[in-house]
């Protein structure tokens, strides 16, 4: 099922700084939720393992994230898909913009997210404000991140 | 299921070290969220630490001016307790409106506040009348306990021993039921003590339970159903999915709370 | 493995089971109690509801160690092979509160569960309402609501 | 009318088994050495496979077998068939796509089995399937069926450009434009009968054995129709001879049509245990029977109906797009045609209807009959109309519906069907009374006191069950015939076992059937057993859908009875040395017309068998006969629901008020069991009016895979319901009997709907219309009267 979400966060960081860091794998790694190993194989593209807690519900996606779009320093497009094996499948992408404001960056994001599998199946109740919930984390850690310099 | 080892310890300090011992083990608690989704292979804890044969976690007890309720105790319990029924009517109800009566036998208040169900009840029952949950290492205040969905304050090999209610005059929960599995689409828990009013809203926000400032501003006003007439709160930030959409759900906190507060002064 | 021991509907019984045995398979598998039925998988249908120490619970949702030492009732320890029925198992035969049979067992534990929360005398709306944890397909319960009804009754006389 | 004859009350026999837990369904029943299939299935709507990689899995414990769809080509094991032939308008033959049990090449829904692991128990056989590594090229996919015919839609199999499984039609165009031409008022609807599980509490379950000796299989299944599935598994899928596979169905917990069909995973449990020598067991939980039971209903209608200055109905059309989902299931073709446009004139005298109905392949789980099977979706149109239409007229539904009912039978409709016997004023004014819609405005009144809203809403419903007349039904394309077989045994004690192609599920055939022969021969019920669902001890039938196992299945009986009570008759007249002809045969006994000779049915029963004393007769020893029971006609019971609805317009939460039911079923054999099936019905329409929806996203993920998410209708859902009955007998049947298991489940969505868009004020609302959708309809209406 699919799922969309958008968000901002004003940045305290000159937009070079954050394009630096949207395309720095440790940094990447930090801020996905879960996220337990992000190994680059190209300079786009990177082999991932996630592990997603949902209350009780707890499923491991291996899979692949890769960048596209890119236009330096003024966003890109990440997206990964992941297989969670028993849980079923994960997709998603999500459009990063940057653009200077107030003496920072103004960050501001576009995701869309899709499950299939037991955890479209079962999940309903659960899937759109976890998929929200991921999303929101990893700007939020991103942000942090930013603002820890 | 996968394979996992299992545990009975009798102590709250015993089950501390299993969790201790053992990173990948979970809690079982009452076993209504837990099991369903280790059935599904969602779950796969190492170890399963039953609290069910802990000594002195469970119980309803008035002390002082809070109704006690130990963390193992039953939803069937809490819902049968006279000394609940007399201190607390609003707070006894909320038991009664969980899952069905065969889970309300096997689920506990300590599972319920723990997993912080988006959609559970008791989690509003705690905001709504400002609880303390009392674990094995310290007291928390609900207002920092529920921090998102299915996230709480607790940190790894802490455990739920009670929860402390501060007994309000009135109070009152009005829930409106997810047609199909019982949680609540919305559930709006209030209350008034001299010093305190509170509004808590679960099942609607994408982000678990959370109280309505506006909602309670009014009623210190007047403690009423009328004082929220024609209030309702924004759709940002509600839940949306296949049962109830965010307009809806936000149209049902206004609804809710005004039957909540009709219930509590009725 | 591990071993396990309770009593199942008035015999001691023990097993040596995964850790991951549910209650309902125990009593399917290792027991041979089929009357005890799995109809699905979120502990919702209650064709799986046996008592356990007085109490109704769903047998698709608790573990098999879980019930050390437990006094587990199952629909087959409600009347002897041969013995008249149960004022409740008549209660349903007499009204047509069955007709797959199917959800049958899980309704007539959770209905004296019922009795033992509610009282003898019970009217159709607490029936209803107490109903909520099983699920029938085929009877509309209108007749399973007149059985749980009229077998109150009879379990007063009884 | 004796204590256990026809018309009396019985409990049932079967009963006793059930309350005490001692029933024995598949899933109770263990073979020794069995293994436990798990089967792996796609999370995608649609893709191709690229690879099956099972090495892994082969080596985890336990394992003894991984097999994939091509193994199963390999063996020459061929495809699940659709058994009836629909051509569309043009003369085409509708485009079945291959079905594999496994799939080969490509899945087309989410669930589509594609590899099964067989190991020594279940939780290793899932660990194994964990470790089976498919690799999927995913396809866009389509679920939504109004969308399935688009240019650019998603291509599922090649042999159906557009989607198009085919384009259907009824009735006759020219006349149905010239009605509505000449029309003073039309109505028009649009449509949607949204789709459902049919979720019979017990799963699916298959366990098969090969016995190496005897080079045969045996199948215990949960089916409402073993003979079928062993002939269909026989004949087209190629498992085996028919004579070397026997199909049981023991105790089966609830059918609803979704065990009629022939699915995959039987067909895998027999090929795989001959292949591996050994038991295979499968039980589906019910994540699996949400993504395999095939569905029901989802259809999408724009309906109108024509009408004169007066109200008389002038003719009505349709067009109709039905989901049939992935692939074939095996009747589904027969679903949105002929159990469906055939039904369209309702109890109402139309002179002319149209009807076109497009099937369409989607990326879901197969469609299929689910009780009512088309009726339902046909009396939803019909009767939505005919209420919207008099809303809009002015008119009083009750009286429009008067106006335009049928008056003289038989009735020839438009659309194929003859009525041969009702009475549709007795019903519907019998149902106004109980249902006192006098004191409705009164009600209404109170209900608006209260901040409620209040509404009625009226369904006068026909079905054409007893399915079916095999003339008929073979010449509009089924491939089989479908009477029904049955064979009485005589026991040498007197004691009678009647042998049924009929299958029980719940109907209580083991009572009513009981009764019958009760009846007839003047014996205790007790004595009489019924014996149905296995192959080998019953010579061949048809099974139990379609309200079929009374019209159908107890008329073959009826026959089988008659030639019993025919040969016992010779033997009494040899017994008593009189002619055949002066024997009478009454409440069990034999007599001599004139004589105070008499013979007790016991004695007759023994001295059938005592062949040395018929020394010099022309007398064959034995009491035992079979018949088979081919119907002249479908029956038509028909009735009226009135349902009573009171609405909280602040969340939209709708509580039935009250419901009443007044059914012709014609003869009634056990009156207490014909209420239980209304009961049942009532309660599954109430579900897909108010609770029950399947939703996939359009990804065709299923979002309501669990109780969690589609709600099924609990016990305080429902009200109790006033039921009640008038009679018309069937004429084509010995018994009279109409039948009655699908009627509930016809006529209640549209009494709910009527009711609930009279209290609303708004027809703008789809099934189902649960408390979110109502409130929505509410906000809607009121702000198309603000704005007005």
């Amino acid at each position: 099922m699919a799922m969309t979400m958008s968000g901002e966060y004003q940045l305290a960081a000159k937009r070079e700084t954050v394009w630096q860091k949207l395309n720095d794998a440790e940094v990447l790694k930090a801020c996905i939720p879960g996220c337990e190993e992000l190994n680059k194989t190209s300079d786009t593209e990177f082999v991932a393992v996630a592990t997603t807690k949902i209350g009780p519900v707890k499923a491991r996606f291996k899979g692949k994230v890769h960048l596209t779009d890119l236009d330096p320093p003024n966003g890109y497009r990440i997206s990964g898909e992941g297989d969670g094996g028993v849980a079923g499948f994960a997709k998603g992408g999500a459009t990063v913009a940057l653009t200077d404001k107030d003496g920072g960056t103004l960050l501001t994001y576009n995701v869309e997210a899709q499950i299939g599998g037991k955890l479209a199946q079962l999940g309903q109740r659960l899937v759109n404000g976890a998929a929200k919930k991921i999303a929101d984390d990893f700007f939020k850690n991103f942000a942090a991140n930013v603002a820890g310099g | 299921m996968y394979a996992f080892t299992f545990h009975q310890p009798t102590t709250v300090r015993q089950a501390a070290n299993l969790l201790a011992k053992n990173p990948e083990a979970k809690l079982l608690a009452g076993g209504h969220s837990l099991i369903p989704v280790m059935k599904q292979r969602l779950a796969s804890p190492s170890a399963i630490v039953d609290l069910s044969k802990v000594e002195g976690i469970s119980g309803v007890e008035m002390k002082g001016r809070s109704l006690v309720i130990g963390a193992m105790t039953r939803h069937a319990d809490v819902a049968n307790s006279v000394v609940a029924k007399e201190a607390m009517p609003g707070l006894a109800a909320v038991p009664g409106s969980i899952g069905d009566p065969q889970v309300r036998n096997m689920g506990t208040i300590g599972g319920s506040v723990a997993n912080n169900d988006p959609n559970a009840d008791y989690p509003a029952a705690c905001l709504g009348l400002g609880a303390t949950i009392v674990t094995n290492k310290r007291k928390i205040a609900a207002d920092d306990f529920f921090t998102g969905m299915f996230s709480t304050a607790l940190e790894d090999g802490e455990i739920i021993v009670k929860i402390q209610f501060p007994v309000a005059k009135k109070a009152a929960y009005e829930k409106f039921k997810h047609p199909a599995s019982g949680f609540a689409l919305v559930g709006v828990f209030v209350s008034k003590r001299a010093s305190d009013i509170r509004v808590a809203v679960t099942g609607a926000g994408s982000n678990g339970v959370f109280r309505v400032k506006s909602f309670e501003e009014a009623l210190k006003k007047r403690f009423a159903a009328k004082s929220l007439e024609g209030m309702s709160i924004p759709a940002t930030g509600m839940n949306s999915d296949i049962h109830a959409s965010a307009e809806y759900r936000a149209h049902l906190v206004g609804v809710m709370a005004r039957r909540a507060v009709a219930k509590a002064t009725a | 493995m591990a071993a396990v021991s309770m009593t199942v509907n008035g015999k001691a019984v023990t097993g040596n089971v995964d850790p991951r045995t549910l209650l309902v398979q125990f009593l399917r598998e290792n027991l041979r109690l089929t009357g005890t039925h799995v109809g699905c998988d979120t502990s919702q249908c209650g064709a799986c509801v046996v008592h356990i120490n007085g109490v109704a619970v769903k047998s698709c949702t608790i573990l098999a160690l879980q019930l050390e030492g437990a006094n587990v009732l199952t629909i087959e320890g409600l009347a002897a092979p041969g013995a008249p029925l149960h004022p409740m198992q008549e209660a349903f035969r007499e009204n047509h509160g069955l007709q797959c049979g199917f959800c049958t067992p899980g309704m007539i534990m959770s209905s004296l569960d019922i009795v033992r929360r509610k009282g003898n005398n019970l009217d159709e709306h607490t029936i209803r309402e107490e109903l909520d944890g099983n699920i029938c397909r085929c009877t509309g319960y209108h007749n399973i609501v007149k059985a749980v009804a009229a077998g109150a009754k009879a379990m007063a006389k009884s | 009318m004796s204590a256990t004859g026809i018309g009396a009350a019985v409990r049932r026999k079967e009963d006793q088994r059930f309350v005490t837990g001692s029933g024995h369904y598949t899933d109770d029943i263990n073979r020794p050495g069995q293994v436990h299939a798990y089967f792996l299935r796609s999370p995608h709507a649609h893709a191709k496979i690229k690879k099956i990689d099972a090495g892994a899995a082969g080596k985890m414990p336990g394992v003894v077998a991984v097999l994939n769809g091509t193994e199963l080509a390999t063996d020459k094991i061929g495809n699940l068939i659709c058994g009836w032939m629909i051509h569309s308008k043009d003369g085409s033959p509708m485009k079945m796509a291959p079905n594999s049990a496994l799939a080969v090449g490509k899945v087309c829904h989410v669930g589509n089995a594609v590899a099964v692991v067989l190991a020594e128990t279940l939780a290793q056989a899932r660990d194994a399937a964990e470790k089976v590594k498919v690799d999927y090229e995913v396809l866009p996919a389509v679920v939504d069926p109004a969308k399935a015919q688009a240019q650019g839609a998603p291509q599922i199999h090649e042999i159906a450009p557009n989607n198009t499984i085919y384009q259907w039609h009824l009735g006759d165009p020219k006349t149905t434009d010239a009605a509505f031409k000449s029309a003073k008022h039309v109505t028009k609807l649009d449509i949607v009968n949204n789709r459902l599980a049919p979720n019979a509490i017990e799963p699916r379950a298959s366990l098969a054995e090969y016995d190496s000796g005897a080079d045969s299989l045996t199948l215990w299944n949960t089916s409402q129709n073993p003979h079928v599935a062993r002939l269909v598994i026989a004949a087209f899928v190629g498992m085996a001879p028919e004579h070397k596979l026997r199909v049981i169905a023991p105790d089966v917990g609830g059918g609803f049509g979704s065990k009629i069909f022939i699915y995959p995973e039987e067909v895998v449990c027999l090929w795989a245990s001959r292949k591996v020598c050994r038991p295979v067991k499968w039980t589906a939980d019910r994540s699996e029977a949400f993504l395999t039971d095939a569905h029901g209903r989802d259809h999408v209608t724009h309906a109108e109906m024509a009408f004169d200055a007066e109200g008389k109905i002038l003719g009505l059309r349709a067009k109709t797009i039905a989901n049939l989902g992935a692939y074939m299931s095996t009747f589904s073709s027969s679903v949105p045609t002929y159990l469906y446009g055939t039904l369209l004139s309702g109890q109402y005298s139309i002179p002319s209807i149209y009807c076109e109905v497009d099937a369409v392949y989607t990326n879901t789980v197969p469609v299929d009959a689910y009780r009512g099977a088309g009726r339902p979706e046909a009396t939803f149109v019909v009767e939505r109309l005919v209420e919207v239409g008099a809303r809009e007229m002015g008119l009083n539904p009750a009286d429009l519906r008067r106006r335009n009912f049928i008056k003289s039978f038989p009735h020839q409709t438009p659309v194929i069907m003859a009525y041969d016997a009702g009475d549709y004023l007795a019903s519907l004014k019998k149902a106004m009374e109980i249902a006192d819609t006098k004191g409705f405005d009164k009600r209404k009144r109170d209900s608006e006191r209260n901040g409620k809203l209040r509404g009625i809403g009226y369904s006068t419903y026909i079905e054409a069950c007893g399915i079916a007349p095999s003339q008929a039904v073979g010449s509009l394309g089924a491939g089989v015939g479908l009477w029904e077989s049955a064979e009485v045994r005589v026991n040498p004690t007197g004691s009678v076992e009647v042998l049924t192609g009929s299958h029980s599920h719940g109907q209580g055939h083991e009572t009513t059937f009981a009764q019958l022969v009760s009846e007839r021969l003047g014996i205790p019920i007790e004595n009489v057993s019924i014996v149905h669902g296995d192959t080998d001890k019953v010579q061949f039938g048809m099974g139990t859908y379609g309200s079929r196992s009374g019209a159908v299945g107890m008329s073959a009986i009826v026959k089988a009875l008659d030639k019993v009570e025919a040969k016992a008759k010779k033997v009494a007249a040899f017994m008593m040395e009189a002619a055949e002809g002066d024997i009478v045969f009454k409440d069990g006994k034999f007599t001599v017309a004139g004589t105070d000779k008499s013979a007790e049915w016991g004695a007759v029963a023994l001295n059938a068998y005592i062949a040395h004393k018929f020394t010099g007769a022309e007398l064959e020893p034995g009491l035992k006969e079979g018949a088979f029971y081919d119907p002249t006609n479908f029956t038509f019971p028909s009735g009226c629901h009135i349902c009573e609805v009171e609405i909280d317009p602040e969340t939209g939460a709708t509580e039935i008020a009250s419901w009443t039911a007044v059914d012709d079923f014609g003869t009634i054999i056990n009156p207490m069991i014909v209420e239980g099936q209304v009961h049942g019905g009532i309660a599954q329409g109430i579900g897909q009016a108010m609770l029950e929806g399947i939703v996939y996203d359009k990804e065709g993920q299923l979002v309501t895979g669990s109780y969690m998410d589609y709600t099924m209708p609990r016990a305080h859902n429902l009200p109790s319901f006033k039921v009640g009955t008038t009679m018309t007998k069937c004429p084509s049947n010995p018994l009279g009997i109409k039948g009655c298991g699908e009627a509930g489940a016809i006529a209640s969505p549209a009494a709910v709907m009527n009711a609930i868009t009279d209290a609303i004020g708004s027809e703008n609302i789809a099934m189902p219309a649960t408390p979110q959708a109502v409130w929505v309809a509410i906000q809607r209406a009121n702000g198309a009267r603000k704005a007005a």
